[in-house]
């Protein structure tokens, strides 16, 4: 497949009144024309910022101070900033989660929706507001004509995030990063959105960067998945790979900490006990050891390389080596081993 | 992709279930207030400025031992004296002035007898100008203090019970806010003056009976914010009475509002003292205070501008310092607004 | 709106009503007469001057009829200037104070927007701290003893100015500037504070990530939201301008009506001292409706009300 | 199959509007009734804005309800005065459980004073010696180490806070806890452990719960009854199981439908169900039973087609 983005060895830190913190500690992942790649965390495990280094749309005391982001073999951390302005809004385009605080509140939608096209295009306003009334349509804005003049206050949160993906879409981005754009909505809203962005890729053929924390969203959406916790990937593949056949501990804390629906009230959650590392000073081993059931000594002093599971599945696990002990690992995630057995049988 | 090398023994499972390792917090305990502190110190100007202030409480508090002369002791035959610093011939601060083009030692022309030094010189009665300006400063600072201090007294409690109320009672205490805040403080300030006598307790008064609306109104903001907080409907729901509320979960958080508005409050005060000592219903005379030394140096400015650049000086940095400080307060308590 | 705007003005004239009211008594309860410190008077006489300003009548009386006349738009005899009606004397006054007034606020407002905002735009750099030093001093240096210094030095010893004069521009530059720093110095902090909220806010993000430059995100984003806000303090500048006017009239013998008020206190002329009050206060709350007026206006938040619909 | 059991809490036509009379007036919870069991956990779901909140706090009588009753062991508590002895016995009964670890807890406050709150207000200890005991006993009971107890709440991760919570809740040894959204904003991580500990305690000390959620794979897990809310009005009311399998309103299906689930899988064949927000309710609509213990937001026509 065509790798369109290529990010290597990426290290960020920030300057912190406490210290410097590693967000960042290694991050490494491609992206293919037209794919979706969900990168899957909890809060502070880094996935936002991985992407946001892609745009260097980062905080003032963030640093990358270390790696590659190549965009079609060109390094963006070595474009200026004029040349970084080109391709954002155009080339790659960023959904943000809160649509409640993304849209300028004393501008009208319209012009919003236009600005990219004006900024990127030798295009009139006419022409532009044109197209801005074009896309409001598709991304399923009623009365799109009339409501061009009306300002972000007067639309709901739903509405207002189809606001938010129609400025990203309107100038047909090669990549759209959307970060975490469906925490911030109800369910049966966040559904919708799932579903309109999942039908625009189909129109308009971009790649999706998807960042969640929410394991549902991301089997419903996502080709292939990257697993994330303190700053480093630890596990991807395809969304399969991933989902039926997880071999990092912390992929499997998180698929079975969350009930299915046929999770009976007599089967106690596997919950991750603990929380995660401050990352103002890193574990020197693996960072998930002392949350993991599964660790060894291995795990406190020397952080597991990636282990190859197949061609398209990695993990970063000790227990990958050919060395380790056979572990059981729990019910939940049994079964779902049983289920990628049938779907390698089909 | 090759396979390190690792020695077999280092892939025991360890069998961390139950760990009890993993509640355990690894920050040292530090309490709001030391966090706050260690901000504030990490602030060279608010430091600088902190030490500038401390510098000028302790004179006035202590200014009868301070001050060289009497302040309000006049002596007729050496009025109108430059400074003096000693036999220390710095220019400007060594007695001599310019009369008709010429650097004349005026110490010698008035006959001053012989180790009489002015360090800002006298006024046009022969006041020592140090003196009178240690007190002043100590009397603009009490006015400040006093007048602040009735400002909580009234703002605080007038807020609390205005938010937590809310409905009706806000309702009016709202109007009486507003009325009270459409008449300009100024002129509520001099009607008061002229009502009054003149003194410190009228100008106290005057200063805090327009000033506590401001601290009503963010004491009554912040409390509505924060009784729909989480932690204050626990206590509600735990039957904690509404006096309990106030003073365990409604003052503490709302100490930082307070002490930063106090540190706006302050300056206000000692430019109000000054203004009306300034137009001449302040502080009565003989006493002086910043404002009536500035009126009077004014007048003289011309021929002998020492008589106003010093209380200048004293009241644009005690304004200065409070502003900054009360800057450097806000980026301690509210991290978030400084980076 | 409109309703809104009536009833903004019902209010105003309720407040009035009790401030007049307020200010009446108060001035009722002055020990002494009005005339004490005038030629001592024969109490025949005496008498004869409270008969012709009413002062012989109940108190009550004496209310009603200032209440009356104010309504009329009478508010009252000046005991010194002449027995001029103090609406008169207001007046004749008027023009300087508020061109002063006005010149201040314009410049104080406009050169402490561009402070505050350069100073947010490069918060934490050299930029930030110069505009931040600026500020404060404008806060912190009363403005008389600025009108004291700027007279002193730019007027008196470098005559670059005229000293005391009311003629032309000219002699207007100097009371501005001594008045426009309280102003600048506010504004240029509110603007910053206001910048700095703005700049860190979600939509200035996603202005970035369209692919706007720096400036254009300012220019097309950050400029207005933070200047919307910085209405509300219009209202409270207006107050500061007053209250300096006074002194800096005074010290450039400005013939406005800052000076005048002055010269009624020192004087003890009551009539005029309300009569200026009330028309202070007007003026006041005038501006705060208009701020607030002006405020629905310009943010589509609150003109707009309750469009949203799903 | 609801006579065997004993209720709890009852509640009775409840109505808690706001801003009533004026042109901004919500109807934030409009006419809902539904008893609760004894030892039960009984889920309210609903999206944001539907009212779910507000009617646990009407039933902890954080507000004053607009009209209706509910009674709390047969006792109408809805119109106690907010200051008397009756409110004080009630507040130890009924406790409440927060939603957001980072507001719940007084920032200005330490743990050991923040969990003995209830304690102090209610004189259940004589001196500190017992209080620091009983703060170790709870702090334990949520598994928190209790040399922690004089640190600040802001040195505590969000799952930790929230157990704090659950400690000072329990103090007062309640009878019934109302839990709003305790685990939404925690990471999926930490909601087990928070899930968890909650059962434990509830088998342990015979607690009844009211889950107020919008996460519904969650509140199907833990709850034996679930009430689905939309727009001020309870629209379905059954067992957690039923309401699954047998959805009988529009609004419930279209929610079940939108749950995401990890499950390529599923995801991958899922029909949504869209609601149509405009004709949701019309008149002569009311919540009845239409089968044995599950219960329709209908009217009698419709009613009548489960008979």
């Amino acid at each position: 497949m065509d790798k369109i983005l290529e990010v290597k060895d990426l290290h960020v830190n920030f300057a912190t009144y406490n210290g410097t913190v590693q967000a960042i500690r290694g991050v490494n992942f491609d992206l293919a024309a037209g794919e979706t790649l969900a990168i899957v965390g909890e809060s502070g495990s880094g996935k936002s910022i991985t992407v946001r280094s892609i745009l260097q749309l980062l905080a003032k005391n963030a640093d990358i101070n270390k790696g590659t982001i190549l965009y079609h073999g060109e390094d963006l951390l070595k474009k200026s900033k004029k040349e970084m302005d080109a391709i954002r809004g155009n080339k790659i385009s960023m959904i943000f989660q809160d649509p409640m605080t993304s849209l300028d509140p004393t501008m009208t939608i319209g012009k919003q929706v236009a600005e990219p096209l004006l900024i990127h295009n030798k295009v009139s306003k006419k022409e532009a507001l044109g197209r801005a009334e074009e896309v409001l349509r598709l991304v399923g804005i009623p009365n799109p004509k009339e409501r061009m003049n009306d300002y972000p206050h007067q639309f709901s949160g739903g509405q207002r995030q189809r606001i938010v993906i129609a400025i990203a879409i309107v100038d047909y981005p090669e990549i759209l990063i959307a970060d975490e754009p469906t925490t911030a909505l109800d369910v049966t809203v966040q559904a919708q959105i799932i579903d309109l962005l999942k039908e625009l890729q189909q129109k308009i053929g971009t790649a999706i960067i998807f960042i969640t924390h929410d394991l549902g969203v991301v089997a419903g959406i996502a080709d292939r998945v990257a697993v994330m916790y303190a700053g480093k990937f630890v596990e991807y593949g395809s969304v399969d790979e991933v989902f039926y056949n997880p071999q990092h501990p912390y992929t499997w804390g998180l698929l079975d900490s969350m009930p299915t629906l046929d999770t009976s009230e007599d089967d106690h959650l596997n919950s991750i006990p603990g929380t995660p590392p401050n990352l103002l000073n890193p574990p020197k081993g693996d960072a998930f050891a002392p949350r993991n059931e599964y660790a060894m000594q291995i795990d406190l002093e020397k952080q597991p390389p990636f282990f190859k599971v197949s061609k398209t599945h990695y993990a970063a696990t000790w227990l990958l080596h050919p060395d380790a002990p056979k572990v059981t690992p729990p019910k939940g995630i049994q079964k779902r081993f049983e289920k990628f057995k049938k779907l390698g049988d089909k | 992709m090759e396979i390190p090398q690792i020695p077999k023994d280092k892939f025991k499972l360890l069998n961390n279930a139950g760990n009890k390792e993993q509640e355990k917090i690894g920050t040292p305990a530090l309490t709001y207030m030391q966090d706050v502190r260690r901000r504030l110190f990490k602030n060279k100007v608010a430091v600088v400025c902190l030490t500038l202030l401390t510098i000028i409480v302790f004179i006035s508090v202590f200014a009868p031992i301070i001050a060289p002369y009497n302040p309000n002791a006049q002596h007729a035959t050496l009025s109108n004296l430059p400074p003096k610093l000693g036999n220390l011939n710095i220019p400007g601060f060594n007695g001599y002035q310019n009369m008709g083009g010429k650097m004349v030692d005026a110490y010698a022309q008035v006959h001053a007898p012989k180790g009489t030094y002015y360090l800002l010189g006298t006024d046009y009665l022969g006041r020592d100008l140090l003196s009178r300006i240690i007190y002043g400063t100590r009397l603009s600072l009490i006015v400040a203090v006093l007048a602040t201090l009735v400002d909580l007294l009234i703002g605080i409690p007038y807020g609390i019970v205005s938010g937590w109320k809310g409905g009706m009672t806000d309702n009016v205490m709202q109007r009486i806010v507003e009325i009270v805040s459409s008449v300009p403080n100024l002129i509520v300030v001099i009607l008061m003056m002229i009502i009054l006598k003149p003194g410190l307790i009228s100008i106290v008064l005057a200063i805090a009976i327009t000033d506590w609306v401001t601290m009503a109104r963010l004491i009554r903001a912040q409390t509505f914010q924060l009784k729909e907080q989480e932690y204050v409907l626990a206590a509600r729901t735990l039957g904690e009475s509404s006096t309990k509320i106030a003073t365990k979960h409604l003052i503490p958080n709302l100490s930082s509002t307070i002490i930063i508005q106090t540190m706006f409050t302050i300056p206000n005060a000692i430019f109000f003292e000054a203004f009306l000592s300034f137009i001449g219903i302040g502080i009565p005379a003989p006493n002086a205070s910043l404002g009536t030394l500035l009126s009077d140096g004014q007048k003289a400015f011309r021929f002998l501008p020492y008589q106003m650049w010093a209380p200048a000086i004293i009241l644009s940095i005690i304004m200065i310092a409070t502003n900054l400080l009360g800057d450097g307060l806000r980026d301690a308590f509210d991290p978030q607004s400084s980076d | 709106m409109a309703k809104y705007i009536l009833k903004r003005i019902l209010y105003l004239f309720l407040t009035l009503f009790i401030i007049a009211t307020i200010t009446f008594f108060l001035m009722k309860m002055l020990p002494g007469t009005p005339f004490s410190n005038q030629n001592r008077l024969s109490p025949d006489q005496l008498a004869i001057v409270k008969a012709q300003y009413g002062l012989d009548q109940p108190i009550f009386i004496q209310y009603i009829r200032y209440i009356g006349g104010l309504f009329q738009g009478n508010l009252g005899t000046s005991f010194q200037f002449n027995n001029e009606p103090v609406t008169q004397l207001i007046g004749q006054r008027l023009a300087p104070s508020m061109q002063i007034g006005a010149q201040a606020m314009i410049l104080g407002t406009i050169l402490g927007i561009l402070l505050g905002a350069v100073a947010a735009i490069r918060k934490n750099s050299w930029v930030d701290t110069l505009a931040t030093f600026v500020s404060i001093l404008g806060i912190s240096i009363p403005s008389f003893v600025l009108a004291v210094l700027l007279q002193f030095y730019l007027a008196y010893k470098w005559h670059i100015y005229p000293v005391a004069l009311w003629d032309n521009f000219q002699s207007s530059v100097l009371p501005t500037i001594a008045l426009a720093a309280l102003p600048l110095g506010n504004v240029a902090r509110f603007m910053r504070t206001e910048m700095v909220d703005v700049l860190s806010s979600d939509y200035i993000e996603l202005a970035k990530s369209k692919g706007n430059s720096e400036w254009q995100v300012v220019i097309k984003h950050a400029l207005r939201n933070s200047l919307i806000p910085i209405v509300t303090i219009i209202g409270p500048m207006a107050v500061s301008t007053m209250t300096g006017s006074m002194v800096v009239e005074n010290i450039f013998s400005i013939p406005g009506i800052g000076e005048q008020f002055v010269k009624s206190i020192t004087t003890n002329d009551y009539p005029t001292i309300m009569g200026l009050t009330i028309f202070y206060s007007f003026l006041l709350i005038l501006v705060f409706l208009v701020v607030d007026i002006l405020y629905v206006l310009i943010d589509p938040r609150i003109r707009l009300g309750n469009g949203g619909n799903d | 199959m609801a006579e065997d059991k004993e209720a709890i809490v009852q509640v009775k036509h409840l109505k808690q509007y706001f801003n009533i009379g004026k042109p901004n007036e919500v109807k934030a919870v409009d006419d809902v009734s539904f008893d609760i069991y004894k030892g039960e956990t009984f889920g309210l779901v609903g999206e944001s804005g539907s009212g779910k909140s507000t009617t646990g706090r009407s039933i902890i009588r954080l507000y004053d309800p607009t009209s209706g009753q509910i009674l709390f062991n047969g006792k109408d508590i809805s119109k106690i005065k907010s200051h008397g002895p009756q409110m004080k016995k009630f507040r130890r009964e009924m406790q409440m459980i927060f939603q957001d670890p980072y507001a719940s807890l007084n920032p200005r406050m330490k743990v050991k004073d923040i969990i003995a709150e209830g304690l102090d207000v209610h004189g259940l200890v004589k001196n500190d010696d017992e209080r620091d005991k009983r703060v170790r006993e709870l702090l334990d009971m949520v598994h928190l180490n209790p040399e922690h107890m004089t640190r600040y709440p802001y040195e505590f991760s969000g799952g930790q806070r929230q157990r704090i919570g659950i400690a000072r809740a329990l103090a007062v040894d309640p009878q019934f806890i109302i839990a709003d959204e305790p685990i939404s904003a925690l990471d999926v991580s930490i909601q087990a452990q928070v899930v968890n500990l909650m059962q434990d305690i509830q088998k342990e000390q015979g607690l009844t719960y009211m889950f107020i959620a919008h996460d519904l794979s969650m509140v199907k897990y833990i709850s034996d009854r679930i009430a689905v809310m939309y727009q001020g009005k309870i629209v379905e009311l059954a067992d957690a199981d039923e309401i699954y399998s047998h959805p009988l309103h529009p609004y419930t299906k279209s929610l079940l439908s939108a749950i995401p689930v990890p499950d390529p899988e599923i995801e991958k064949t899922r029909q949504r169900i869209d609601f149509d927000h405009k004709s949701s309710f019309h008149k002569g609509q009311k919540l009845q039973e239409v089968m044995p213990g599950h219960f329709l937001y209908c009217d009698d026509t419709k009613a009548a087609t489960f008979k």
